[in-house]
């Protein structure tokens, strides 16, 4: 067992090396340019959000004219979009989620709660700082945001992709240790 | 009031006569919808005309609205206080409660509603009369949708 | 056979909201089902006692997302009714016409999710594409499109925008001409007879033994309904007849809220009528809100939201914030115990379409 | 059937203190060990459905408040069944043999005020997860201190800046 997992840690280790070594070429912009143009985003409504996402994702708004899609398991996924307040039954599942996601990821915190706690600033049972926990990408004000604004969320999660700056998961990297640390003081156990 | 039980095969192509309507599809960002009259955005104070009373900072039920003192406005006016509220976006939850508590009308909420930034701190802000937002979106118009 | 454990969600397409079934399976056939909510608690019950009476609405609209203005109505009687006050005429119009127009953008959105649930994507386009006319129409009168903060204890919180009313029938007569649509798409749709009629057969003495209650028991020809037991807002005065079916099965469920879809089209015509005939202004008594103290007792009011009996049970000590408040969600009667013993004998794929036939809204059983 | 003839009808109960509080809701309030009897003599009389299962703290006079909210569909009525038990010794009886909804009410009174149901089989962890407090519906639990201490001494993972 622990042989296996060695190999697997270090054919993380090559497959990171792997894609610095890519980005260190020129065919990163193109590759950027691809991944923006096609974001999948994870079939996952944590809170009231989700609500809104419904006619964004359907005719009314239409979100597949941006080449976003909602799809149905996280390992195929680019965007995780954490949709209102995170109760810490559901961050448990959200950081399971965001951990099965394949490089490069993006968090996109919508309204009030992730930002800092909103209408449930005292309740014991929801997070207020959701980035306390997991790297966010791009914050939308509004309670619920509306369906305008998180397109334009999405535009600028596309331009950030573009320039290099949506690195979020680079982030989550190299402050694991901080991060885990304080995921550890929320959860007795993990499973 | 009863409906047919009865099934055809070529129900799911019904769907096909849609095709040849006009889609309702709004083409944001193309196109630009504007919210309703009463729309409850961001919110306007006019500073001159606050007394700083607190009064929305004791309604709010988000403990969003914090009084931060403004010295300029000191010894205005009898009864006025140099305090003006300053607004957290993260707590906010577009109530309207300050609006309707505000003794001098002051304190308005105008159509604008879009904030989007990887920054948390750009979501406080003491809002007055001019600069509705920090962004330049509060222009409804499509050429300031983009921003750049 | 050997006997399979499977996690239903939180992260899964077929799930109402934010929930997980762990279901035990032989083949594909559920033995065993075991539901597990709680990924939506807010603990709203102990927020509450830290809120002002007015403070509420604010809060409590969230308790079921896509049926907002039933969770603050709820409230907002049992307030008055602790209060003793009496919401003006025309209030208590406007109230029955934002709860009725809740309504149908919720079945609304349950024909999206059922279509969804059985592959039937193209009404889930459409019926979640109508639904935001609705929201527009929300936007107008109340300001906002999902959580409209509206209805406050002591009436709504604004009359009616100028020609409000003629717009309301103009989304109506288009919801009406969508409907015979839906008919002929849906209602009639092979795919959705084959997938609904003669699944999850639940029977009215089953429903009365475990205090179903909305359109889920009057699918199965239990004929309840707070807005005719506990008449509130304009209801009284209201025009309109129970619907009842008698199978109980998953077909009898949507047909069950589209004839009622017809029935709230209907009942929203009625009142914006009458509201064309009303004096405009009064419609709220608005106390003081930051001192309002309420007198000590309890209340209890009810409201018939999309899914079933909303109730409130709300405690004052006489201070400023309430004492206790008590929600009792529709979906914690079908949504647990009846959804656990329902989905046995079901195959694997009508799980989340159960769900969706049941209506089962997360948020309020967590609350 | 007006208020005041079903509550007298009520009364007929030993140790039951009847109080109407407004159209259609009567209070009824018995001692603890006559609640299972007073709780199937409502059922026999029409209050047959149980809508919930209400559960107030009251710290000062140191009792729970378990009402239970029953309602009648032919006569229009609701009626509140309260009894009260002590807050060092919060067990009480199910009444899962006369509703079996009862068995999810009671699940949650217990996470949320941890009261225990005797003879309930399922009493496992129901919303909550992981939890070690005090029962959060208790009046003596702070959830602003709760909160307080628990997620906002958490230091930002990126050096408090971001």
């Amino acid at each position: 067992m622990v042989d296996d997992e060695k190999i697997v840690s270090e054919d993380m280790g090559v497959q990171v090396e792997k894609n610095e070594n890519m980005e260190m070429r020129s065919f990163g912009t193109v590759k950027r340019w691809a991944t923006k143009r096609s974001l999948w985003m994870v079939h996952y409504c944590t809170g009231c959000g989700g609500i809104e996402l419904a006619p964004l994702m359907t005719s009314r708004y239409d979100m597949e004219r941006f080449g976003m899609h909602p799809m149905v398991t996280p390992r195929q996924s680019d965007v995780l979009l954490i949709t209102g307040y995170v109760n810490i039954k559901t961050l448990k599942r959200i950081i399971r989620t965001y951990e099965q996601m394949p490089d490069p990821k993006y968090v996109i915190a919508f309204g009030s709660c992730p930002i800092n706690g909103g209408p449930y600033w005292d309740s014991y049972a929801t997070i207020n700082h959701l980035d306390k926990y997991i790297p966010i990408d791009l914050y939308i004000a509004g309670c619920m945001p509306r369906p305008q604004s998180i397109v334009r969320a999405f535009e600028d999660l596309m331009d950030m992709i573009q320039d290099g700056t949506a690195d979020g998961y680079m982030r989550y990297k190299k402050y694991y240790e901080p991060y885990k640390a304080n995921q550890e003081k929320i959860f007795r156990k993990w499973w | 009031m009863t409906i047919k039980r009865e099934g055809s095969l070529f129900s799911p192509f019904r769907a096909l006569k849609q095709l040849g309507k006009k889609p309702h599809t709004v083409q944001i960002p193309k196109v630009v919808k504007p919210p309703a009259e009463r729309y409850r955005g961001f919110h306007t104070n006019d500073l001159e005309k606050c007394i700083g009373c607190g009064n929305c900072s004791r309604i709010c039920p988000d403990n969003a609205i914090k009084m931060v003192p403004f010295p300029e406005y000191a010894k205005k006016e009898p009864g006025s206080m140099p305090l003006r509220p300053q607004i957290d976006y993260g707590r906010c939850c577009f109530c309207a409660l300050c609006v309707e508590v505000c003794p001098t009308g002051s304190l308005q909420m105008v159509k604008t509603f879009t904030h989007v930034d990887d920054k948390k701190e750009s979501f406080v802000f003491i809002p007055d009369s001019k600069v509705v937002h920090e962004t330049p979106d509060f222009v409804l118009d499509t050429k300031d949708l983009r921003r750049k | 056979m050997k006997e399979v454990d499977l996690f239903f969600g939180p992260q899964h397409p077929g799930i109402t909201g934010n929930f997980s079934v762990r279901v035990k399976i032989d083949g594909d056939t559920v033995v065993k089902a075991q539901a597990i909510p709680g990924f939506l608690h807010r603990g709203f019950e102990k927020l509450m006692e830290m809120r002002h009476w007015m403070q509420g609405p604010p809060l409590i609209c969230r308790i079921c997302v896509p049926d907002a203005d039933h969770s603050e109505t709820g409230y907002s009687m049992a307030v008055e009714r602790l209060a003793g006050i009496e919401v003006p005429e025309r209030g208590k119009y406007i109230r029955a016409l934002t709860l009725e127009m809740s309504r149908l953008s919720a079945y609304l959105f349950y024909f999206a999710g059922y279509g969804g649930s059985i592959g039937l994507y193209t009404i889930a386009q459409w019926a979640i594409g109508d639904r935001d006319y609705l929201l527009d129409l929300y936007e107008e009168l109340t300001g906002a499109r999902v959580y409209h903060i509206f209805n406050f204890p002591g009436g709504p919180r604004w009359d009616t925008p100028e020609g409000f009313e003629d717009r309301v029938d103009k989304v109506m007569d288009y919801l009406e001409k969508r409907l015979k649509e839906y008919d002929k798409l849906y209602f009639n749709n092979m795919v959705f007879l084959k997938r609904s009629q003669d699944v999850a057969v639940m029977k009215k003495s089953y429903a009365e033994k475990m205090e179903v209650t909305g359109p889920n028991a009057r699918a199965t020809g239990w004929a309840i309904d707070v807005r005719k037991d506990d008449p509130y807002a304009a209801y009284p005065d209201l025009d309109f007849e129970l619907i009842t079916q008698d199978e109980g099965d998953s077909y009898a469920r949507v047909m069950q809220r589209r004839l009622e879809f017809q029935q709230s089209i209907d009942l929203v015509r009625q009142i914006t009528k009458k509201l064309r005939s009303m004096p405009r202004g009064n419609v709220r008594l608005i106390p003081n809100a930051l001192h309002w103290k309420i007198p000590r007792g309890e209340a209890y009011a009810a409201v018939e939201s999309s899914k079933g009996e909303l109730g409130y049970y709300v405690v004052s000590d006489g201070g400023i914030s309430p004492y206790r408040m008590q929600v009792r969600g529709p979906s914690i009667s079908h949504g647990v115990q009846v959804y656990e013993e329902m989905i046995v004998g079901q195959r694997l794929a009508d799980v989340a379409a159960l769900m969706f036939s049941l209506d089962v809204c997360p948020p309020d059983i967590d609350r | 059937m007006s208020e005041q003839e079903i509550a007298e009808r009520i009364a007929k109960f030993p140790g039951a203190d009847v109080e109407v509080l407004r159209k259609g809701q009567i209070a009824v309030k018995v001692p603890a060990e006559k609640g299972h009897d007073a709780a199937a003599y409502l059922k026999k009389m029409g209050f047959a459905h149980l809508v919930a299962v209400e559960y107030v703290d009251w710290i000062k006079e140191n009792e729970f408040e378990l009402v239970y909210n029953l309602f009648s569909y032919k006569m229009k009525m609701r009626a509140f069944l309260k009894v009260r038990i002590p807050r060092d010794k919060p067990e009480y009886i199910t009444f899962m043999d006369l509703w079996p909804i009862a068995m999810t009410h009671e699940r949650e009174a217990h996470e949320m005020m941890g009261i225990v149901f005797r003879k309930n089989p399922n009493l496992t962890p129901f919303i909550l997860e992981d939890w070690k407090n005090l029962p959060p519906m208790r009046k003596d639990f702070d959830s602003r201190k709760y909160v307080k201490d628990k997620y906002d001494s958490i230091p930002f993972a990126e050096g408090g800046e971001q």
